[in-house]
């Protein structure tokens, strides 16, 4: 498969990323786990080594490679089995990054995303809030105007990086009611009136993800990322390159789930044979490859076309529907392979599923995906690209 | 009909070719289904009609009557024969150019193909393909008709199942062993003239793929001349081997195309049905029934099109045609079950298209290898890391 | 049969009339199934020998010909019935003494029992229970067609679908609105003769279930005497939601039983193949596929009788009833598709029994309420706290 | 349904039993959790209270009461949710107790079980090794004969209480390989040889789950329990009383998950309305709820012939297969229901569905469960009871 999509030169960043990730990385991730946070060093260490920034522009300290180099650095990543440090990096330098990136004016693009790809300065990215869910269109975080500066008042939870980062991309109401009065607004951490608490969580560990209220966080206008006002669209805009890095993830779990139990199964002897001959488990082992084949043949011809520049939100959602669905059932059945060391925090299973099973509710649960598919499929429905 | 937009394995000519198909099926193929259906065989002039329009001849050489055509034309075929909605017509039609002339194609002589290929592109004469026996199933490697040198001639003795025009064809592909004890290497393949002496067939009721005729053949000292073993003596268990991933992809496609064709006349049935007083395409239950469809489908396609695109471009696909093959038949029974439930009480009926679909979508699991072998197979190089080599 | 240690719902005399009513369809109907199932319908002979060996009247009051025994004898009826592995004629059969005669026997005058419960018990007369109609499906209370008053008869004007027995039957249940304006509330039950002006029906093609005749039957003018309502002008959607819940178990029950026999042939088929040099049942993964549905049929099975021993106890298990009608027949649908898989290239040819249980069982899920109105009916009790309660 | 089973007395014992829970178990659990074990003193009050022994013999300190007291005594444990502490007290009065009750001496019973069932000396059943999972035929704990004693040499792992329990009662090998050569003999903690480590596990976290390892444990033979090679034998007896037991605790968690969740879409709004409205999710409560009651009405059933002396060997492995998957199933949809929330450690979906998660595994993984059935359905081998 490697051949359609993958180069020599994306082969060759492969295994630099994955001597870099098992070198500075592997060592430290139980510790990072326990901690639930990840340190600031590793932050520095992405950046000074260029992996933080793969895709973005080089004027800004990107590497400005094209969408594949990011494919092979999830795929990397999540070799290191842990959702949570992967989050740690990604909800800044995918999410509040990405936000910076395509609708940051220049000065904020100096003030962020260069300090932000050397790993100095870190983001994360508010849109949920307790009370809605997954219903963006009816965010209450209130940004009011007074004179040149946004007075914001609001919570909002499930952060990634919600306690730890340096600022925050916000999405905050400044207009009236509906998917057309919402602004993002970056807010530096340090600002009177930002407080946060951190969430425990069945998996994730190793990501710090908080709880924000803003009690008269009071910012300048200059803040406001974009234009005011078009805040929904932005969002929607990079929900399907989000939802396509999540799709990429759960495929990725999911072969990591299916090459740990093929390796697992040739060691372990039970009834006087290793049970990588017992005839269900092979079975459970094809069956599952080949679901695992076709969603990554999915996944990666999506990319493709996003990377050329196709508006792909149905196909993104698909994407995710399934594929978060396949990397639970995946990491669930392989766990079970395991047997009783499955259950074992000391194996490598236990924290792959439990990490695998927030896909199908973070970035819009599967029930939203429905509608939206839905919505395209049988109502017609179309949502057009801003740009 | 398929998206353009973005990454597309199709060409302009390739849609030109799809709505021509499309029209002559929906002219002189559609309106016939049902008596054909009844009649569990097709006449003799729906073959002559495809001949004359050169669709059996789309990917074969010019010399030979054919078109020269890549293999998306072979792709666009069998997508739009799924949405005749039987799979007794698609099968009958498709074993003929699919399975009988493929190997006349590669392995056949230039005198064979004069004998068979030629006519057969132009519809003329019809070919089956017979591998499968009542002791053995999907154990190629288990047969057990036999073929014995006697002088210019083999004599044939044994018999087939599940033969696809296995009644009606005019010649038939048989797979026998002339060397039975080097087991897989003693295989080899023989083209057989229907009217040859000891030859006889029976046809067997089926569940489903009721427009075609599935033979039961015996063969009784069927004396077949030297010049009619296809390839070489004892490498036809090679020659079936390479066949099966064109098969098998084709058959995951199809099965892919089979669950499209389901959803688009459910969509069509929830758009007109009312329940409760509003159409049921408005029940959040059925729409999410729906949507998870839709994305199950498009993932499989997409599989078996970046199939197909490494297969042109020659990769050895063993694992990944048996993966595509597992899956998309999964999915296509559980989408028509699907969506027949939708259709309610409707969805028993036979005069809706759930019935049928229903019935011949259930040979996806089971012909071509059933998903057990296929898993066999996918273990066998996943776990025990076999190669299944291309031969050389 | 049933295990007859631990907990048994069984006495000696309900496993004596199981094993008479088990030999007496060994000899009367098995050789039989095949022909019915080609003609479409069964003939009337059949209805006279049940009659005659008194198997319509088992639980019916001996004044009228029965034998007044324990609703577990008609668990056992069905439970045998599934064993002739012909969905059309469980259907048939069972049309007639669980839907028609059993409205009979609740709600029927004296008069009326004489006139058809008798004969109906004797096998002489046949009935039909007709409710759903083109426009509304499982959705009772929209049913359209009207009898409207007029002197000492009704008129009865609609039309009726999917009614087993439709076509052939002698006499039918009709259901019909007295009080359109009433909704559920102006619903009343009417004995229609077969031979009434104005009275047509036709037979419908079906996916399964083909040795019943299902049909659509049309009402224009019927004209009906008052003394044919059946109970209270009115009060027919009481009625009937109160038979929903035993339909619901015999359908449950059935979707058991169904799938215990699809497991017994299994066993016997897989006990008897070989493929790759071993009997096929000592197929890890095929004996794991045994072993899990063999467990959810044991479950299944448990559910279904402890409901009959409460709904014998007089509880009330709307709630209940529609829960096992939903799992066991999704499981029968499950375990059908998967034993069919294990026959292999057989499980697709008529001669093997797969083939028309996979057919025939597909309408466990849409008929006497579909998953879905299921699912509704559950989740407004489960959610929505709705109590669905006994009508006193 | 519960007029079949129960009686009045079974409501007013659960009706007590639930209050005592309520004050002095639920306040406690979190601590719990995080402890990763229970207190000795919740042991005593268990005691006190006669709960420990719900239906052993009176004259050792037990209640004496029906098997349906212990269904009871489950479902109303498991409504604390945590399977960790249901296991701390179920794996010294369940299993220890069980073996004790069953085939110890009567001087036995006086040293184990009356201070059992007082809950001031508290045991743990030793019988999976680290070499072998489900296969209890080839235990290799090796038990030597030395004049009027034993030697003992080997180690077991996953053992419930397995670190913090007064003794063990271990599966050993005290004759030929195979079945035919195992006993069951009682270990006093503090002999000398016996060492043990705590695991760190997915789920179960107020349970104690230790790895146990014997070096030339020192035993007198009046510490063997039952007769000598008859181990595998009395294991397997109350094999069915204990996956009959996995089977409703599995039916009982489902049952808690299906309620916790229409509770909470009760409350939660989303869109407007309360998610109790959404056909979709309303479908599901329908279809798990329905599944839930038909396996309940089967693991009630199972009980009632259990109590009634009936072998149900093949039942309870079905039981137990089918129950521990539907519980997966159910624990998974409703943790899903919950959005967000779900993943929350501090709302109750994310630890039901971790200590859910065990029950395929322990007491027989489904596959070696689907080996049982297969070979009494399929080869007709009969379990007959040693008795």
């Amino acid at each position: 498969m490697n051949k359609i999509f993958f180069t020599e030169e994306h082969e060759l960043f492969r295994q630099s990323l994955r001597a870099f990730l098992n070198k500075e990385v592997r060592p430290n991730i139980e510790q990072w786990e326990a901690d639930e946070e990840i340190p600031r060093s590793i932050y520095k260490r992405f950046g000074e080594m260029g992996f933080m920034g793969v895709t973005y522009p080089e004027k800004y300290g990107g590497m400005g490679l094209d969408t594949f180099f990011s494919v092979v650095y999830t795929e990397e990543m999540i070799k290191m089995n842990s959702s949570g440090f992967n989050t740690s990096i990604g909800a800044h330098a995918g999410l509040a990054l990405a936000h910076i990136n395509g609708e940051g004016s220049e000065d904020q693009k100096q003030n962020y995303l260069t300090p932000g790809l050397a790993g100095k300065r870190i983001g994360c990215l508010a849109i949920t809030e307790p009370s809605g869910g997954s219903d963006v269109a009816s965010i209450s975080t209130k940004a009011s105007r007074d004179g040149d500066h946004f007075i914001i008042n609001g919570s909002k939870t499930f952060i990634s990086n919600g306690v730890l980062s340096d600022y925050i991309v916000a999405a905050v109401r400044t207009g009236g009611p509906g998917a057309k009065g919402l602004s993002m607004v970056i807010i530096d951490r340090e600002t009177p009136g930002v407080s946060a608490t951190k969430l425990k969580k069945m998996g994730w560990h190793a990501s710090d993800t908080g709880e924000i209220a803003f009690d008269n966080v009071r910012i300048p206008d200059s803040q406001l990322l974009g234009e005011e006002n078009k805040g929904f669209f932005y969002i929607m805009q990079h929900f399907a390159s989000e939802r396509l890095g999540m799709a990429l993830i759960a495929v990725s779990q999911a072969q990591l789930a299916l090459d740990l139990a093929i390796d697992y199964m040739a060691e372990r002897e039970v009834f006087g044979r290793t049970i990588d001959k017992f005839q269900v488990l092979r079975h459970r082992i094809a069956q599952l490859s080949s679901e695992v084949t076709s969603a990554r043949a999915f996944v990666y011809l999506l990319y493709k076309q996003y990377s050329e520049g196709d508006y792909i939100i149905k196909e993104a959602a698909m994407a995710k529907l399934v594929t978060t669905q396949l990397s639970d059932k995946v990491c669930y059945e392989c766990m079970r392979l395991f047997g009783g060391y499955g259950y074992m925090e000391s194996y490598p299973m236990a924290r792959l599923l439990r990490d695998s099973q927030l896909g199908t509710i973070g970035g819009g649960t599967s029930e939203v995906l429905c509608e939206i598919i839905s919505k395209m499929i049988i109502d017609t429905k179309e949502y057009k690209a801003v740009i | 009909m398929n998206s353009r937009s973005g990454i597309s394995y199709f060409t302009d000519e390739h849609d030109l070719f799809r709505q021509t198909f499309r029209d002559f099926l929906e002219k002189e193929v559609k309106p016939h289904i049902d008596e054909w259906e009844k009649a569990g065989e097709l006449p003799r002039s729906i073959y002559k009609k495809f001949g004359e329009m050169g669709f059996f001849g789309m990917t074969h050489e010019e010399k030979y009557g054919g078109s020269a055509g890549d293999m998306w034309y072979n792709v666009i075929f069998d997508e739009e024969l799924a949405r005749m909605n039987s799979g007794g017509f698609s099968a009958s039609i498709g074993a003929h150019p699919m399975l009988a002339m493929t190997h006349l194609n590669h392995e056949g002589t230039e005198e064979q193909k004069q004998r068979y290929l030629v006519p057969g592109i132009k519809g003329e004469k019809v070919g089956c393909l017979a591998i499968t026996e009542r002791f053995g199933g999907s154990d190629v490697q288990a047969i057990r008709t036999t073929a014995v040198k006697d002088g210019d001639d083999y004599i044939l003795n044994g018999s087939k199942t599940f033969i696809t025009n296995g009644v009606l064809s005019d010649f038939l592909i048989i797979v026998a062993k002339t060397a039975p004890e080097l087991k897989a290497k003693g295989i080899s393949l023989f083209i057989v003239d229907r009217e040859s002496d000891g030859l006889s067939a029976t046809a067997l009721d089926k569940l489903g793929w009721r427009a075609s005729d599935t033979g039961e053949i015996a063969m009784d000292n069927v004396r077949v001349p030297a010049s009619n073993l296809l390839g070489h003596e004892n490498h036809g268990f090679f020659y079936i081997m390479q066949h099966f991933v064109s098969e098998r992809l084709a058959m995951a496609n199809g099965g892919v195309a089979t669950s499209a064709y389901a959803m688009e006349v459910t969509l069509k049935y929830m758009n007109e049905r009312e329940a409760f007083g509003r159409k049921i395409n408005k029940f959040q239950v059925l729409r999410h029934h729906i949507a998870q469809m839709a994305s199950e489908i498009e993932m499989n396609r997409q599989f078996c099109y970046s199939l197909y695109d490494r297969y042109q471009n020659g990769d050895y696909l063993v694992k990944e045609a048996s993966m595509a093959k597992l899956v998309c038949t999964q999915m296509a029974d559980r989408v028509v079950t699907q969506c027949l439930q939708m259709f309610g009480g409707y969805g028993f009926m036979e005069e809706y298209p759930m019935a049928r679909m229903f019935r011949d979508t259930r040979l996806g699991q089971i012909g071509g290898g059933t998903s057990e072998i296929l898993c066999e197979i996918i273990s066998k190089i996943m776990i025990d890391k076999e190669g299944y080599q291309a031969p050389n």
